[in-house]
């Protein structure tokens, strides 16, 4: 009933949000979550909910969580090569355990 | 002499317009720290009302404009926004230990147009009662597209590398990027509404009697985001504040001289020119950058968008919108 | 003929109206892939303003409203809402590939009640200076929770399995939890205050200003929702298309029928009847989905929103507003 | 007697005014249960106008205001602030099963000042046509600052342990933080625009316009947060309840009683005594609880934030505000 | 000081809190902690903060951590069966290591 | 490719906020993301996005990832002691997979 699956977390500015969407549903998952957020990393800082002039900048926190190990690594190392090397954002990978519906 | 004079009177008496005081309280609170803070929803509101209301207002008189004398003032908008990237491109990128793709950038930003100096300068054209077509803001897009073209472009043909995972970032795809913004989107549909609907009504009732209000509010939040940058500017190289500061002048002075010549060749109004001088010399601060995050994202946007918010914004305003406004009282005087 | 010739008159004007314009013109952006948006904070303001507004003003009408005249489309209400619920049920659910559940629940919101579709049409009325009881508006419940019951209801007979995990989902707690809904207790809110206190200068100076402002931006939204919402409807059953163009026209011209009656019985006034046509022809946007959704958790959001959301709405804005108002011009002419 | 009689009289009077009924609304839909809310950022934007509003009207009449007949108000304000204090002090923090911190917290709270409640003061008087000098929120500081201060101090003094991690919290610390509050930044700022700029226009055109309105949609989360808190107070020893009745009032009487002598000194109008009054009542619901939360961490919230919001601010808006006016009428009637 | 611990993170759509939190403070969870998101799954697919016409059916992310991992498993079923089996959202868990107050 | 990691998550107060980024900052992390919250615990419940008098007492989760564990237990501990025992917040570490850029 519950099953090891991976969750895969990626943050990274708004303005990638889509670009990641298509690479997650790609990669196979069959969901994510996206909350807003704010955040400092080795670029910008950026503000919360204070009016910001460029809201494409601020961070969003997308989790997909994916039963197949192998695809939730590899969705990682797309996501890292494709968008990370350039821009702004990380992506990180943690062992859960899902209830199956 | 009597220009200087002149000047610094209407700088003073500048002082006194709400709407600069408002950016300058923003930048003072920011600097004591206060904690005041106006919610992001509110602020991004408050852009899409003001730009809206710049469009009805514009869509409703380019009904009965004569587009004729609408056609060299776009042209020469063109020609601004393409001028001020290149010459951002022979100086700021020439200068020592500045990266091109940040020069390029950032001659981009200050190449294109601020929605909200733009109002900021209506609204003090209004204030000393000084007339202008309503359809200058239709400028807005023929001298901020270009701008940014042009700096993504030079960016993209420079650096082979500077193309983004996302592979080539085609001029096309960058004109609708600019266009798909919340601010032009915002300015093209009031102006269409404008044009075909009649929305007289619910514009005076509702859209002009926010208008100066939310710009104080904008002016506000401003200042205070100029000042809150400034840290993030200190880290970059300081000739990136020198161009904050000088850009905006010269780049409205290009235009206060090519808006001059419309004034002779078709009459664009005084106050017309002044609206020209004032969106050259504002720098994007809503649909520029994310446009250029996407077409450089090898540029740091620490140092765009700081010397913006931080330098380029308030000279803009507080030092050349009295300053061109002033100038139309002596140039057209005679 | 002539009826024609005056309806398409009508509805070209209809285009001119700013109300419509805007609606359309969120369409348009969508279309474009536009990223203007309007924040979620700002939108659930607007949708409280104007029922504060519309509760406000009826509240204080009421007062001196003879409530035998109320009595009568109060009961025509109760019975439309039943109707289309029932026509739903005949039709829609009837059809092939077509899940009952999902058929209920759609019937459910298009029996139910528009806000914005409400104030669109009486802000229409204004623009053509119809006068109408401004108590018209206490309708909207009497109408819109009998629909929410009956569907719910009707459901929750036919198939066991849908009963949520909550058990039991009675007609008492679907009526709360209706009237609980953050636009019908803005409505009921405003009503009461309007009728014990006395917020005329409240009103006049700030609901009634921000009105015509807020719902322009309300049908930029409604536009902008309706067409982000059709790529979703597009997976659902090409029925519901159809069932979400036609129904808003059907339940619109029964309630103008009934409206009718009730105008030859206790004097509703033409303006009346168009609101009731418009209420009948309206689709629930805010308060209906979440009740339905708990109420029939079997059925898919998908079908029912997009209907709604989609076509529904855009319907019942653009086409029914200017077809009963036309029609009263000629049924009340004679 | 017959001062009962017209109190009785205004206080019914009063349930007629919009004002209050936007709070006894509030409870009342927030006690039903309804699912209506107004969005966190339109609540703080809300604020914001209005202190803006009130700062610009105030530093515009500063200007020529004689600063003698401002000082001894202040001075009395400051007192006011810490008198309330004390007088927690030794009742509350003495009563059985009351923690001193919490004691101390909640009488810093009630000492210090509420914008929302001077604001409906404000807006009454404006109903009543009673009219007071524009300074007068230029009170606000002066007593809520000092309340703060002395609040923490006491508590600090008392318990070594209270001393939060961030070591010793200062006198400076605690006024420059007040100062920074989202409340008094933007009060303060729009009494220096007012004094220093022109903001005439803009303040008749947008801040007084929304005033009323977004008083009343204030007046509706303050009733909603009033009952919705009420279940964590119950949690607490029910002398907070019975404090928090009686103090607005004790605290209301000593300001009008000082407001009074102010009258006869330097001849501060009558409407200006109900100011002063009605800010003693107030109790603190913006800036306060921050800075006690880091002043004296050791406090529980839900004690004094729980008998403020859900007793302190209705009595000081719904009892005080009628109960000196009345006295105003009949005091200063001879 | 530091103990293992594990926890519960609950996505599902708004109108469900309420539920959810009584189930949650039913199993013996001493708290919890809500983000408001969006996301996609077999479901809907919902907007974040651009306006919603139903805001109702936008998603919450619930973390509720539990000392006790039978418990914590315990409330997950319960949510899965009561829940889930009808409506939109997930549940999972993941191990965590909490520090003592 | 891959790395194990140690992502440290604090929640608490909004107006502990500037004092935790100074903690998470001195403790060597490289970066952290705040995500604006509501949540119950041992003190207040808060509401989340409707309006709240107080804000300042409104939630937010701060998560930083860092690669040295022992670093992010000194964290842990450090924010602890010098914020929790007497005000609102807790503190969890989790084992993460990170990819490096
Ligand atoms: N060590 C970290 N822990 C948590 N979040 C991080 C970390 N590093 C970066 N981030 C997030 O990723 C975003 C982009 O990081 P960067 O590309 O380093 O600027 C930052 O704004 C943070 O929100
Ligand atoms: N694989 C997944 N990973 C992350 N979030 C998910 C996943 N599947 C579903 N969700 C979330 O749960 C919500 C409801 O899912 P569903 O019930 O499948 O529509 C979605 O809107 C997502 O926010
Ligand atoms: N067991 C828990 N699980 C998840 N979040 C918690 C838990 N306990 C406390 N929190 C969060 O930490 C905040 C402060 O907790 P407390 O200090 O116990 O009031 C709460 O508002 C919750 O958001
Ligand atoms: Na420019
Ligand atoms: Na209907
Ligand atoms: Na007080």
């Amino acid at each position: 009933m519950f099953h090891p699956a991976t969750k895969v977390t990626i943050i990274a500015e708004q303005l990638l949000q889509d670009k990641l969407i298509d690479a997650i549903e790609a990669a196979g998952a069959k969901g994510y979550t996206i909350v807003d957020g704010s955040g400092k990393g080795q670029h910008l800082t950026r503000a919360s909910d204070r009016a910001v002039i460029v809201s494409d900048f601020s961070i969003i926190r997308i989790e997909a969580i994916m039963a197949d190990d192998a695809q939730a690594h590899a969705l990682a190392t797309d996501v890292r090569d494709r968008f990370f090397t350039q821009q702004s954002g990380i992506v990180y990978l943690s062992q859960i355990e899902i209830i199956e519906r | 002499m009597d220009l200087i004079a002149s000047f610094a009177a209407s700088f003073f008496n500048q002082l006194q317009s709400p709407t600069l005081a408002f950016l300058i309280g923003g930048m003072a609170i920011a600097a004591a720290g206060s904690k005041l803070s106006i919610p992001d929803a509110v602020y991004r509101f408050i852009i899409f009302v003001l730009l809206m209301s710049i469009g009805l207002d514009g869509g409703m008189e380019i009904r009965d404009a004569d587009l004729a004398a609408l056609a060299l003032p776009a042209l020469f908008a063109i020609l601004i926004g393409c001028i001020c990237v290149l010459l951002g491109a022979v100086t700021l990128a020439r200068l020592p230990g500045i990266a091109r793709d940040d020069a390029l950038a950032t001659s981009g930003l200050f190449g294109a147009v601020s929605a909200s100096t733009l109002a900021a300068g209506m609204v003090v054209l209004d204030e000393k009662a000084i007339p202008f077509e309503a359809w200058t803001p239709a400028l807005y897009p023929f001298m901020d597209i270009p701008a940014l073209v042009l700096a993504i472009v030079l960016a993209t043909l420079h650096a082979q590398k500077s193309k983004g995972a996302d592979g080539q970032y085609g001029v096309g795809q960058i004109i609708v990027d600019s266009l798909r913004g919340s601010a032009l989107s915002a300015l093209i549909l009031g102006m269409v509404i404008g044009l075909l609907a009649q929305p007289g009504q619910v514009y005076e009732e509702f859209y002009e009697t926010l208008f100066r209000g939310f710009l104080s509010i904008l002016m506000l939040v401003m200042g205070m985001e100029a000042w809150s940058r400034l840290a993030a500017l200190r880290r970059v190289a300081h000739w990136y504040m020198l161009y904050a500061f000088f850009a905006p002048i010269v780049h409205g002075l290009i235009g206060f001289a090519l808006g001059w010549v419309a004034h002779e060749v078709v009459g664009l109004s005084p106050g017309g020119v002044v609206i020209l001088a004032v969106i050259s010399a504002s720098n994007s601060d809503i649909s520029g950058p994310p446009t250029l995050r996407a077409g450089i994202p090898g540029a740091n946007p620490s140092s765009y968008i700081g010397a913006s918010t931080s330098i380029g914004t308030p000279v803009a305003i507080a030092l050349c919108i009295p300053l061109f406004t002033t100038l139309a009282g002596v140039v057209f005087a005679q």
